[in-house]
C-alpha cells in the first residue's frame, strides 16, 4: 500500500525537535497523525513520550506460564508414552520434569518477548516509504501524516519556525 | 511376581582359572580387539578375574574376585542414558539395547564397577572365525557400549522352552555361560525372588556381600569372600 | 571519556565494515586452513570409529567433554554480564556489551557441537529430540544429558535473540549509509528499522525484560552442566559444590574471554577511544572477584574430600595432588590464581596489557581445570583394577585447536559485518551525558536570577 | 571497493565449501576400501568378516532403510502351490519348533518337481540346479537389519496363534514371495499392546 | 598387522551380515546341495572329547545350522552345514562332570582357525622357507607310500621315527602297530609338561606307573609340592571340581590346602597357606614332615609300608630330616614344618601332591617318591580323600627319549630316513642344547599331520592335515581324575570344513596299501571300526545291564559320549616294583651360583598349557590370571630383586643362561622368591600363525640339557640364569593395579 502523503521537517537537535512539537500541537494537529523518527531514543524529551504504555512484561509473563505449561506436558506425556523403568525408579521422574519445565519457561518468555516487540513496532516492514535517510545523520524528524491542503502551508511554517532545518513534503500521487 | 535374576559367586571356591572369562567370549560374540587396541586397554571381556596381592614376600596372599555386571536394582548406569538404551527390565536386569545406543559412554562412566565395555572400532573376525558366532547374540557394532546380560539369551530361550512345554521354570535350568563353564561350582545364577533357589539360599547365607554395596546400588550379585580354616569345626 | 560528536562515532564505528586488509585475509585464510583440517578430523572419526580418539577404559570421556564444559563456560562472558550489566544500568557498559554477547553466542555454539562430536554413533544424534516416532520411545529426560539439551537450547536461542535485537538500530545506520548489494543486505537485516519513539521504547523494554529472564538461564545452563558430572557416583564428582563451583567458574572464564577479545578488538579495530582503561580496571576487578571466588570453591572442594580421607577419593585426591596428573594441577593453581591475583589486585598493574594477560592464564587454568575434573576422577573409580590412564591422539587436539580457530574466525568474520559497538547506545550514553551537562548549567542559571 | 570485497570474500567461502563437501563425498565413495562384509557373499569374498559395511554409501542407504528388491532365481509362485492346498509348514518347516522357517532346499523342492510339471520351464530351472549338484540361491525377502538387535522368534508366535498372514501378507494372492508387510518396530509394538504381551525392550532387541 | 589395522578400520557403523542374500543372486557365490538336514536356528548337541591336555574331559558340543565358505571340487561355495558354536562340558563325563577349563572352551577356535592347513602340502622349495604347494591326497599318500615302501624293502639303513604327543585308545593302538611293522622303528611320545617321572615314582612306590587320582573332594587337609592342579597339571578340571567340593560342598567341613613352591601359582594363590620352598627342596620338606610324624608319633613308620622302604633312614625314623636340620635347606621353618605335620596328621583324610617344577629338578623322582611316602605314612593311599590309580590300562612307555634320539642323529648312530610328526612340536619344545632342529636337518623325509604351519612341521616335506577335533571320530582313555573306568568315544560333532583327513584313517589307508604284516596287524578299514572293535572287546570284558548287545552298547556309547564302569575303584594293589630310590637328596643346578645368581624357573601357562594353545586369539587376549599379561609373555620378578637390578615394570629384560639368552619384559609381583625369576611357557614361537608368530620368547630354547636322575625326563627346572636390563619393553595388562589399596599407580 502506498505510504501516506506527509510533511515532515527535520530538526538537529532534541530542543528544536521539542519546539516543532509544541508548535504542531498548538495546531491542534492530534497526535495520532504526528510521527517522529530520531537515530538514538529521546525518552526524556516531550516529542519522544508518546505511546510509552505496554502491557509486554505481561505478555512475556504470560508466555512463560504457557510454555512451562509445554514443557511439563512434554515431560509427562513422553514418560508415560512408553513407560521405561529406569535404576528400579518411579516411571515419572519429578525432578528432571522440573527442569524441563523451567527451561522451556523461560524460552517461552524470551520467544513472547521478541515476537511482541516485532508485532507492536510492525517490525519487519520492509515496504514503508516515510523515511528520511537524515535521519540515521542524527536529524531528528517530525511530520504530519496526510495532513488537510489546507493545513499544509501552516504546518510548513510552524516546522520551519521552529527551526527545523529542512521541511520535506512527500508528494501524495507518488 | 517375574523373576528377579541373580548370582552368588562363592569367593572360597574361585580358583581364578578365566574358565568363565573365555566361555563368555565364546557363548556373546565378544570380538578380540588385537594387541594394539588391547594396549590400549581396549579389549573386552564382559567378566574379568579381579586378582589382588596382599602382603610381601614371604607372607603373600591373592584374592580372586570375577567382575562383571552386577545387574544394579539402583543402577547408576540406567538414569542417565538420554535414549533409555540402558534401562531396567521387568525380570530386574539392567538391559543393553544395542540399536538404541549413540555412545555418549555416559553409563560407563557412571558405572562404579567399570564393567561396561565400548565398541570403539567395528569388530573383526579372521574368516572362518566368524563361523562360531552364536546367532542368539547380535553382534554389536562401532560407537556401541556393551557389558554382561546375565545371558539373557539363555534366559530367554529357557522361559519360551519352559512356556511351550507349559510348566515352571525350575531352579538351575537357565545357566549363563560364566556359570555353566566354572570347574568349582563357584558360579551359582537363579532366581532371587525365589526363596527355595540355590542362589537366594546363598544370598541369605551370612556369608553374602555385595561388591561397593556401601554406594547403594543394590547389586544382583552375591559375593561370598574366602574362608579361612578353623580346623574340623564347623566354618 | 571525551565526549565524541554522533557523527565521529559513527565514523569510526563504521570504519571496520569497510574494507578487507591483507591481514585480515591472512588471518582468516590461516584459522580457516585449522577449522577444515579440525572438520576432516572429524570426518575421519565418524568413518574409522572412535577408536581413533585417545579414549579407553575407563576413561571414556576425554578432551571432547572437557572442551564442551569449557566452551559452555566460556559462554557466561557475554549474555549474563551485559544483562547483569544492563539492570545495573551501569554506564561503562554500552561499549562493552556487545562484544561480549558475541562471545556467548559463539562460544555456546561451539561448545554445544561436542556432545555430539564425542558421540560413538553421532549419526544417530537425533534420537536426543524429543520427536514422535513409530517407534513410541521418547528421550529419557531423566538424564543430565537431555536437561543439557534443553538448557543449552533455550540459552543459545535467548542469547542470539538478545545479541540481535539491539544490533536492528545499527543495522538502519549502516543501511543509510550503504548502497548497492551492500544496502540490499543490511535493509534486510534492519527489518525496515525506523526509530519512531514507539520502536525504542519497545525495543528497551524487551532488552529489560530479556535481561532479566536470561540471568536464570545462565545459572540453571552451568549449574546442569555440571550435574552432568556430579549425578554420577564417581569419586570427587559426585559433590553438592559441583553447581555453584562451576558456574563461578564459568563467569571467570567468562570475563578472562571478555577482556582478552575487547584487548585484541581495542588493538585491531583501533578501538581506543571507545575501550577505555576504565573499562578493563573495572572488568579486572570483576576478574578479581571470580578468581578469589573459584580459589576458595577449590579450597572447600578439596579439603572437604582430604579431610573426609575417603579412599576412592583420596586416590584421585593423591593423583592430582602429587601423582601423574599434578603437573596439571599445579600449572592450574598458578594460571587461575598464583599469576591473577597480584595482576589483579596491585592498582598499578591493573591496566589493559596487566589484565589482559591475566586473562589469558585464566582462560588456560579454566580449561585445564576441566580436564582435571573429567579424567583423574575416571581413571581411579573404586576398583583400583580397572585404574587406567589416558592420552590424546592427533585427532582429539586437531579438533581442539581447531574450535578456537573457529572462534578467533568467526569473531572476526563478525566484526566486520556487525558494528562490533553498539552505536545508538554509544550515542544514547552520549546525549545522556551533555544532557546532565545542560541541566547543570540550566540551574544554575536559575540560581543567577 | 568495499562491495567487490565483500563479495569476492563471501562468494569464495561458498563456492570453497561446497567444494570441499563434493571434494570429500567424491573421495569416500571411490577411495574408501570395500570393508569385510561377513556372510554377504561376493565373488571374491574378503577374509575378514565385520560389522562394517563395505562402503559408506551402503551405510547411507540402510541408514535411510533403503533396502534391493530381492530378485529370485527362480519365480516361484506361492499362489500355485498354496492354491493345490499345500500348507505353509510344508516346506517351511521348523517354523513352529524355532526361531527362524526353513527355506527349503533344491532336494525338498525336487521330490515333488521329480515328476509334478516337469516341463515346465521354471521347473526346468530348478532340475538344472539340481543336476549341477547347487542349491537354490534364494534371496531374503523380510528379516530385520543386523543393525536393528532384533531376535525374532518365531516359534512363540506361532504357538500364540498368529496367523502366517499378518506379518507376511496373503500369500494365497502372491507368486513370487515380494515384502508387502513393513515390519517396523510401531507394527510390533501394536500388535504386542492389543494382545498385551511384553513390550518390554529385551522381549526382541539382545 | 598393518593389513588388521587397516580393516580395524571400518566403514560407518551397521553390519552387513543381512545384506546377505540382498539383490542379485548371479553376484554372488553359489550354493551347494546341503549335505545334512537341519532345522535352523535350533541347536543340537553332540559329545566331544577335548583333546588339548592329557586329562581327556568329555565335551558336548552345541551345534547349529550355518553358512560356510566352503571349496567342493575345486570350486568356492556356499555350504548349509552343521556348525560347531559352543563347547561345554559333558555331565555324564565322569572326568569333568559338565565343567570346562578355559582352553576347552577355547578348542573351538582351533577348528575355525583362518590359518589351519587347508588341503595336504608338499614342500616346495628349501627346507624351513615355509613355501609349500597344494596337492591332492592321492599324491600326497603315493608319496608317503613310496618313502614308506623304500624302508621296508631297502636293506635297513635308517628307520621311521614317530613322534607323537601321548596318545591313547586306538589312536596309539594304531600308531604302534603301525611303528612295529618296520625294522628299527622309533615311535616316540613327546610332551614337554611330561609325567614320566611321576609315573616312575608312583611305578615304584605303588606298583602303579600312572599320575595319580587325587580324592580331593573327601580329604580334610591337602599339601601340595608345587603341583598347580587347579591349573593345568594332570586333570585340572576334575582337580577343581573336587577342590570346590572340599571347600565348600561339605556342610561344616571345610579342607585346608598348604601350597609349597617357590613362585606363586594359579593353585597357590587359593592355598590357604602358601609357603615359599627353596626349589627341589620338596622331597626335603617331605621327608621333614615325616619325620614329625613318626617322631611324635602321629603315625608308625611301618605304615608307609613299601614306599617308605623306598627312602633311605626310613626305618629308623628319619633322623637326618628333623625340622631344624633341614630349615636353611628349605626355607621353611622348623616350627611351620612341625606345625603343618602336627596338623596333616590330627586332619585324616590328609593328602600330598606332588608335581611339574617339583618332579622337574635334578632330583625329582626322589622329591617324588618322598611325597609318596609321606602319603603312605599319612595313610592316604586307596583310601577316600586319598591317592588312588584309576584302573585302565598300564601305557607302554617309549624306549627312548627324544633327547637320545636327537643326539644319535647328530653324532650319526642313528639313521632316520622317515620322520613321523603328530600333534608334537619338538623345535619349540625341547631346549636348544638338545640339538634336535639339527637333526631334523638330518632326516631326508618328515611328514606331519599338522593342522598348523609350527616350528616343526615347517621343516617337513609333506604336511597330510588332520580333522579337527570336532571333525573326527574320537577315542580316549583318560588314566586320571575319577576312579571310575572311562573309556570315551565320540563320532565326528561337525563335517570337515577343510580338504583334511584324520591321521588314523590316513594311517589305516597306508597301512593297507603298503600291504604285508603291517596290513595283516591292522584290520580296520577306518578308525571307527577300530574305535567300534575296541568297544565290542569292552563289551565282552566288561559286559553291561543296559545293553543287551555289542551294537546297543556301541550305540550307546556314542551317545553318552563314551563308557564308565559304574563302580569307583579305590584300592591300590600293594607293592612295587623295588627300584633302590635315588641316593641324592638334594638337587643339582647348571650354572655356577655366583654368576648364575637366579633360578630359572619355566612353568606352565595357564592358557597356553605348553605352547600348544598360543595360536588362538581367546587365549592370546584373556589376560593371565595372575599376571593379567595380554599378548605376549613375562619375566616375574620379585620387587626387591628387580630394585637391586635397577629394573621398572615392563622393562626389557635379559636373561642368559648357560645355553643361551633371551628377553621380555619384567613383570614385578611380590609372589615369587627374590632368588628366582619365572617365566610362563606358550610364547616365543617363531613359526605358529598369525596370532603367535614372532610374540615374545620361548623360555625352553634356553634350558639346560640336564635330565631327572634315574629317568630320561628333562630337568627343565634345574637352569641357573643371570638378568641384566636391556632397555624399555613392552607388557599389555588388563588389570590397572596389583593390589586393593594401592599407592597411586605408576601410568606404564
Amino acid at each position: 500500500m502506498p505510504s501516506p502523503p506527509v510533511i515532515y521537517g527535520l530538526f538537529a537537535d532534541p530542543e528544536s525537535a521539542d519546539r516543532g512539537m509544541n508548535a504542531l500541537h498548538r495546531a491542534e494537529i492530534s497526535s495520532k497523525k504526528i510521527v517522529v523518527m530520531s537515530a538514538e531514543p529521546f525518552d526524556d524529551y516531550s516529542f519522544a513520550k508518546m505511546d510509552h504504555h505496554t502491557p509486554m512484561p505481561w505478555i512475556a509473563a504470560t508466555g512463560g506460564v504457557v510454555g512451562g505449561t509445554c514443557g511439563f506436558l512434554l515431560a509427562r506425556l513422553t514418560q508415560v508414552a512408553y513407560p521405561i523403568n529406569t535404576g528400579g525408579m518411579p516411571i515419572l521422574a519429578a525432578w528432571p520434569t522440573g527442569i524441563v519445565t523451567y527451561e522451556l519457561t523461560m524460552l517461552g518468555a524470551v520467544l513472547t518477548t521478541v515476537v511482541t516487540l516485532l508485532i507492536t513496532t510492525k517490525l519487519p516492514n520492509w515496504k514503508s516509504k516515510l523515511y528520511d535517510e537524515e535521519v540515521s545523520n542524527g536529524k531528528i524528524l517530525i511530520g504530519v501524516l496526510d495532513p488537510s491542503d489546507a493545513a499544509r502551508a501552516e504546518i510548513e511554517n510552524r516546522l520551519r519556525g521552529a527551526g527545523a532545518v529542512k521541511v520535506k513534503a512527500t508528494n501524495p500521487h507518488h | 511376581m517375574s523373576h528377579q535374576w541373580g548370582m552368588a559367586i562363592d569367593l572360597d571356591r574361585c580358583t581364578g582359572c578365566e574358565a568363565c572369562v573365555v566361555a563368555c567370549h565364546a557363548e556373546n560374540n565378544i570380538s578380540t580387539v588385537g594387541e594394539e587396541q588391547a594396549e590400549l586397554r581396549r579389549a573386552k571381556h564382559w567378566i574379568r578375574v579381579e586378582r589382588y596381592y596382599e602382603g610381601e614376600f614371604p607372607d603373600v596372599t591373592v584374592k580372586f574376585m570375577p567382575v562383571f555386571c552386577q545387574q544394579c536394582d539402583a543402577a547408576p548406569c540406567e538414569p542417565v542414558c538420554p535414549t533409555f538404551a540402558s534401562y531396567h527390565t521387568s525380570e530386574g536386569l539392567n538391559g543393553q539395547v544395542y540399536n538404541r545406543c549413540i555412545g555418549t559412554r555416559y553409563c560407563a562412566n557412571a558405572c562404579p564397577y567399570v564393567v561396561r565395555y565400548f565398541n570403539f572400532y567395528n569388530p573383526v573376525w579372521d574368516k572362518p572365525l566368524h563361523l562360531q558366532l552364536n546367532p542368539d547374540v547380535s553382534v554389536r557394532e562401532v560407537g556401541v557400549m556393551e557389558k554382561c546380560t546375565f545371558c539373557v539369551q539363555r534366559i530367554k530361550a529357557g522361559e519360551i522352552q519352559a512356556e511351550a512345554e507349559k510348566r515352571e521354570l525350575k531352579d538351575g535350568a537357565i545357566q549363563p555361560a560364566c556359570v555353566q563353564s566354572c570347574p568349582t561350582r563357584a558360579m551359582v545364577f537363579g532366581d532371587l525372588s525365589d526363596p527355595e533357589s540355590e542362589v537366594s539360599r546363598l544370598a541369605h547365607s551370612g556369608r553374602s556381600t555385595k561388591l561397593l554395596g556401601e554406594l547403594g546400588t543394590r547389586p544382583k550379585v552375591n559375593y561370598l569372600p574366602r574362608d579361612s580354616w578353623h580346623g574340623n569345626e564347623i566354618s | 571519556m571525551a565526549t565524541k560528536s554522533a557523527e565521529q562515532i559513527t565514523i569510526d564505528l563504521l570504519r571496520p565494515l569497510s574494507g578487507i586488509s591483507g591481514r585480515w585475509a591472512f588471518a582468516v585464510a590461516i584459522l580457516g586452513g585449522v577449522v577444515v583440517a579440525a572438520l576432516s578430523a572429524f570426518g575421519y572419526q565418524i568413518y574409522a570409529g572412535l577408536g581413533v580418539s585417545g579414549l579407553r577404559m575407563p576413561v571414556f570421556w576425554g578432551f571432547y567433554i572437557t572442551n564442551f564444559v569449557f566452551w559452555i563456560g566460556l559462554s557466561h562472558a557475554g549474555t549474563l554480564i551485559s544483562a547483569i550489566l544492563r539492570l545495573a544500568n551501569a554506564t561503562w557498559r554500552r561499549p562493552v556489551t556487545r562484544c561480549a554477547e558475541v562471545i556467548t553466542v559463539f562460544a555456546l555454539s561451539i561448545g554445544a557441537t561436542f556432545p555430539l562430536i564425542h558421540l560413538g554413533r553421532p549419526w544417530l544424534a537425533f534420537f536426543l529430540f524429543p520427536y514422535p516416532s513409530e517407534r513410541g520411545i521418547w528421550p529419557n529426560i531423566r538424564s543430565p544429558l537431555l536437561w543439557d539439551f534443553f538448557a543449552i537450547n533455550t540459552y543459545l536461542i535467548s542469547s542470539v535473540t538478545f545479541l540481535l535485537l539491539p544490533m536492528v538500530p545499527d543495522f538502519a545506520l549502516v543501511r543509510d549509509r550503504a548502497e548497492g548489494m551492500k544496502k540490499k543486505i543490511y535493509g534486510v537485516l534492519a527489518l525496515g528499522w525506523t526509530g519512531t519513539p514507539k520502536q525504542w521504547h519497545r525495543l528497551e523494554t524487551a532488552m529489560h525484560i530479556m535481561a532479566i529472564a536470561v540471568i536464570p538461564v545462565a545459572v540453571s545452563v552451568h549449574s546442569i552442566v555440571s550435574w552432568d558430572f556430579a549425578m554420577a557416583p564417581v569419586p570427587m564428582w559426585h559433590s553438592t559444590i559441583f553447581a555453584p563451583y562451576f558456574v563461578a567458574g564459568a563467569i571467570f572464564s567468562g570475563i578472562a574471554a571478555l577482556i582478552l577479545a575487547m584487548a585484541l578488538l581495542r588493538k585491531f579495530l583501533h578501538l581506543e577511544e571507545y575501550l577505555l582503561p576504565i573499562h578493563f580496571e573495572n572488568l579486572g576487578k570483576l576478574l578479581l572477584v571470580m578468581s578469589l571466588l573459584w580459589f576458595y570453591f577449590v579450597f572447600a572442594e578439596r579439603l572437604t574430600a582430604w579431610y573426609g580421607n575417603e579412599s576412592s577419593e583420596m586416590a584421585v585426591f593423591w593423583t592430582t595432588q602429587h601423582g601423574s596428573y599434578s603437573p596439571l594441577f599445579w600449572t592450574m593453581v598458578c594460571c587461575n590464581f598464583l599469576i591473577p591475583f597480584p595482576i589483579l589486585a596491585i592498582k598499578k598493574l591493573r591496566t589493559i596489557t596487566g589484565t589482559a594477560i591475566a586473562s589469558f592464564t585464566v582462560v588456560i587454568g579454566m580449561w585445564l581445570e576441566r580436564f582435571l575434573i573429567i579424567v583423574p576422577s575416571l581413571s581411579h573409580k573404586y576398583l583400583t583394577y580397572s585404574w587406567g590412564t589416558y592420552r590424546p591422539t592427533w585427532v582429539e587436539i586437531t579438533i581442539t585447536a581447531g574450535t578456537f580457530c573457529a572462534m578467533a574466525l568467526l569473531y572476526m568474520i563478525f566484526s566486520k559485518i556487525v558494528p562490533i559497538i553498539s552505536i545508538w547506545e554509544l550515542k544514547a550514553g552520549q546525549h545522556l551525558k551533555t544532557q546532565a551537562v545542560r541541566l547543570v548549567v540550566r540551574s544554575s542559571e536559575a540560581g543567577a536570577d | 571497493m568495499l562491495r567487490s570485497a565483500f563479495r569476492v570474500s563471501h562468494y569464495s567461502r561458498v563456492a570453497i565449501a561446497i567444494g570441499v563437501v563434493v571434494l570429500g563425498l567424491a573421495i569416500l565413495e571411490r577411495v574408501l576400501p570395500a570393508q569385510g562384509t561377513g556372510s554377504s557373499p561376493s565373488a571374491q569374498s574378503p577374509d575378514v568378516f565385520t560389522t562394517a559395511h563395505r562402503t559408506v554409501s551402503d551405510s547411507v542407504r540402510e541408514f535411510f532403510g533403503l533396502r534391493e528388491k530381492p530378485v529370485q532365481p527362480i519365480a516361484y509362485t506361492h499362489k500355485v502351490h498354496l492354491g493345490n492346498g499345500m500348507q505353509c509348514t510344508d516346506c517351511h518347516v521348523g517354523v513352529d519348533q524355532g526361531p527362524d522357517a526353513r527355506i527349503p532346499s533344491v532336494n525338498f523342492c525336487m521330490t515333488c518337481h521329480q515328476v509334478i510339471a516337469t516341463d515346465k520351464p521354471e521347473i526346468k530351472k530348478l532340475a538344472a540346479y539340481r543336476a549341477r549338484g547347487e542349491d537354490i540361491p534364494w534371496q531374503r525377502v523380510y528379516g530385520f537389519e543386523p543393525s536393528a538387535h532384533v531376535k525374532f522368534n518365531h516359534a512363540p508366535h506361532i504357538r500364540a496363534g498368529v496367523d502366517c498372514s499378518v506379518c507376511h501378507g496373503d500369500m494365497r494372492q502372491q507368486t513370487v514371495a515380494e515384502r508387502k508387510v513393513d515390519h517396523t518396530m510401531g507394527f510390533c509394538l501394536n500388535c504386542h499392546r492389543q494382545k498385551n504381551v511384553s513390550v518390554d525392550c529385551v522381549t526382541c532387541h539382545f | 598387522m598393518e593389513r588388521r589395522d587397516f580393516l580395524k578400520i571400518s566403514a560407518v557403523a551397521g553390519a552387513t551380515a543381512a545384506l546377505e542374500g540382498c539383490g542379485n543372486p548371479d553376484h554372488q557365490l553359489i550354493r551347494f546341495v546341503p549335505e545334512e538336514d537341519l532345522l535352523p536356528g535350533i541347536a543340537t548337541w553332540k559329545p566331544s572329547i577335548c583333546t588339548l591336555c592329557p586329562a581327556g574331559c568329555g565335551l558336548l558340543v552345541r551345534v547349529m545350522q550355518g553358512e560356510a565358505e566352503v571349496i567342493r571340487n575345486g570350486q568356492l561355495g556356499l555350504l548349509k552345514m552343521g556348525l560347531a558354536k559352543k563347547l561345554e562340558g559333558n555331565p555324564a563325563h565322569p572326568i569333568n562332570q559338565g565343567k570346562l577349563c578355559p582352553r576347552g572352551q577355547a578348542g573351538l577356535q582351533v577348528t575355525y582357525h583362518p590359518d589351519r592347513i587347508k588341503a595336504p602340502l608338499a614342500r616346495n622349495g628349501p627346507r624351513g622357507s615355509g613355501q609349500f604347494r597344494e596337492v591332492s591326497w592321492d599324491d600326497a599318500i603315493k608319496q608317503l607310500v613310496s618313502q614308506l615302501s623304500d624302508l621296508q624293502t631297502v636293506k635297513p639303513a635308517g628307520g621311521l621315527a614317530i613322534v607323537t604327543s601321548p596318545l591313547r585308545g586306538q589312536k596309539k593302538t594304531i600308531v604302534s602297530a603301525f611303528a612295529a611293522a618296520f625294522k628299527n622303528s622309533m615311535p616316540m611320545e613327546f610332551a614337554f609338561f611330561d609325567d614320566g617321572v611321576l609315573r616312575a615314582a608312583n611305578g615304584a612306590s605303588f606298583g602303579h606307573s600312572l599320575p595319580p587320582t587325587v580324592d580331593l573332594g573327601q580329604s580334610n587337609y591337602v599339601i601340595s609340592f608345587g603341583a598347580d592342579f587347579l591349573g593345568t597339571w594332570n586333570s585340572p578340571v576334575a582337580q577343581s571340581l573336587a577342590f570346590g567340593h572340599m571347600r565348600k560342598g561339605r556342610p561344616g567341613v571345610r579342607g585346608k590346602f598348604v601350597q609349597f613352591e617357590p613362585r606363586i601359582s594359579q593353585t597357590g594363590a587359593s592355598a590357604d597357606e602358601w609357603i615359599p620352598v627353596q626349589p627341589g627342596a620338596e622331597g626335603i620338606l617331605a621327608l621333614g614332615l615325616a619325620h614329625v610324624i613318626i617322631a611324635e608319633k602321629l603315625r608308625s613308620a611301618s605304615a608307609a609300608g613299601h614306599a617308605g622302604s623306598l627312602i633311605e633312614g626310613w626305618s629308623q625314623g628319619l633322623p637326618d630330616y628333623a625340622p631344624e636340620k633341614i630349615a636353611a635347606q628349605t626355607g621353611v621353618k622348623s616350627e611351620t614344618i612341625t606345625r603343618i605335620a602336627r596338623e596333616a596328621a590330627a586332619h585324616d583324610p590328609a593328602v600330598a601332591l606332588i608335581g611339574d617344577a617339583a618332579t622337574a629338578q635334578t632330583n625329582g623322582l626322589f622329591n617324588a617318591l618322598a611325597v609318596n611316602a609321606l602319603n603312605a605314612l599319612l595313610g592316604s593311599v586307596g583310601k577316600p580323600g586319598g591317592v588312588t590309580f584309576s584302573p585302565s590300562s598300564n601305557l607302554k612307555e617309549s624306549n627312548l627319549s627324544l633327547q637320545a634320539l636327537a643326539s644319535q642323529i647328530n653324532s650319526g648312530a642313528a639313521g632316520v630316513k622317515v620322520l613321523l610328526l603328530y600333534n608334537a612340536n619338538p623345535v619349540f619344545g625341547t631346549p636348544a642344547a638338545w640339538g634336535v632342529r639339527a637333526a631334523l636337518d638330518k632326516i631326508p623325509f618328515i611328514a606331519s599331520f599338522g593342522s598348523f604351519i609350527d616350528d616343526s612341521s615347517a621343516l617337513a616335506d609333506l604336511i597330510l592335515p588332520d580333522h579337527s577335533s570336532l571333525e573326527s571320530w574320537l577315542d580316549d582313555a583318560p588314566v586320571s581324575g575319577s576312579a571310575k573306568t572311562v573309556v570315551s568315544v565320540a563320532p565326528p560333532a561337525m563335517n570337515p570344513l577343510h580338504n583334511t583327513r584324520s591321521m588314523p584313517d590316513v594311517l589305516l589307508g597306508v597301512a593297507h596299501q603298503l600291504g604285508g604284516d603291517l596290513a595283516r596287524s591292522l584290520p580296520w578299514k577306518t578308525y571307527d571300526e577300530a574305535i567300534q572293535a575296541s568297544f565290542t572287546a569292552l563289551y565282552k570284558e566288561k559286559g553291561s545291564e543296559t545293553a543287551k548287545d555289542a551294537d546297543e552298547f556301541w550305540k550307546t556309547a556314542q551317545d553318552q559320549g563314551g563308557w564308565w564302569s559304574s563302580e569307583e575303584v579305590k584300592a591300590v594293589t600293594a607293592g612295587g616294583s623295588s627300584a633302590a630310590s635315588p641316593k641324592t637328596a638334594a638337587p643339582q643346578f647348571d650354572g655356577d651360583p655366583s654368576e648364575y645368581r637366579f633360578h630359572f624357573l619355566p612353568f606352565a601357562s595357564q592358557l597356553f598349557y605348553d605352547g600348544s594353545l598360543a595360536h588362538l586369539p581367546w587365549m592370546q587376549e584373556a589376560p593371565d590370571p595372575l599376571s593379567t599379561v595380554m599378548w605376549g609373555t613375562w619375566i616375574e620378578i620379585n620387587p626387591r630383586t628387580a630394585e637391586k637390578l635397577g629394573v621398572n615394570q615392563g622393562d626389557l629384560v635379559e636373561v642368559a643362561s648357560q645355553h643361551g639368552k633371551l628377553q621380555a619384559p619384567a613383570l614385578i609381583a611380590p609372589g615369587i622368591a627374590p632368588d628366582v625369576v619365572a617365566m610362563p611357557v606358550g610364547q616365543g614361537h617363531e613359526n605358529f600363525t598369525r596370532y603367535a608368530s614372532g610374540r615374545g620368547a620361548n623360555p625352553i630354547s634356553i634350558l639346560s640339557p640336564v635330565s631327572v636322575e634315574g629317568t630320561g625326563s628333562l630337568a627343565w627346572a634345574a637352569t641357573r640364569v643371570k638378568l641384566s636390563r636391556a632397555g624399555k619393553g613392552k607388557l599389555i595388562l588388563f588389570g590397572g593395579s596389583l593390589s586393593e589399596a594401592s599407592p597411586e599407580l605408576k601410568h606404564r
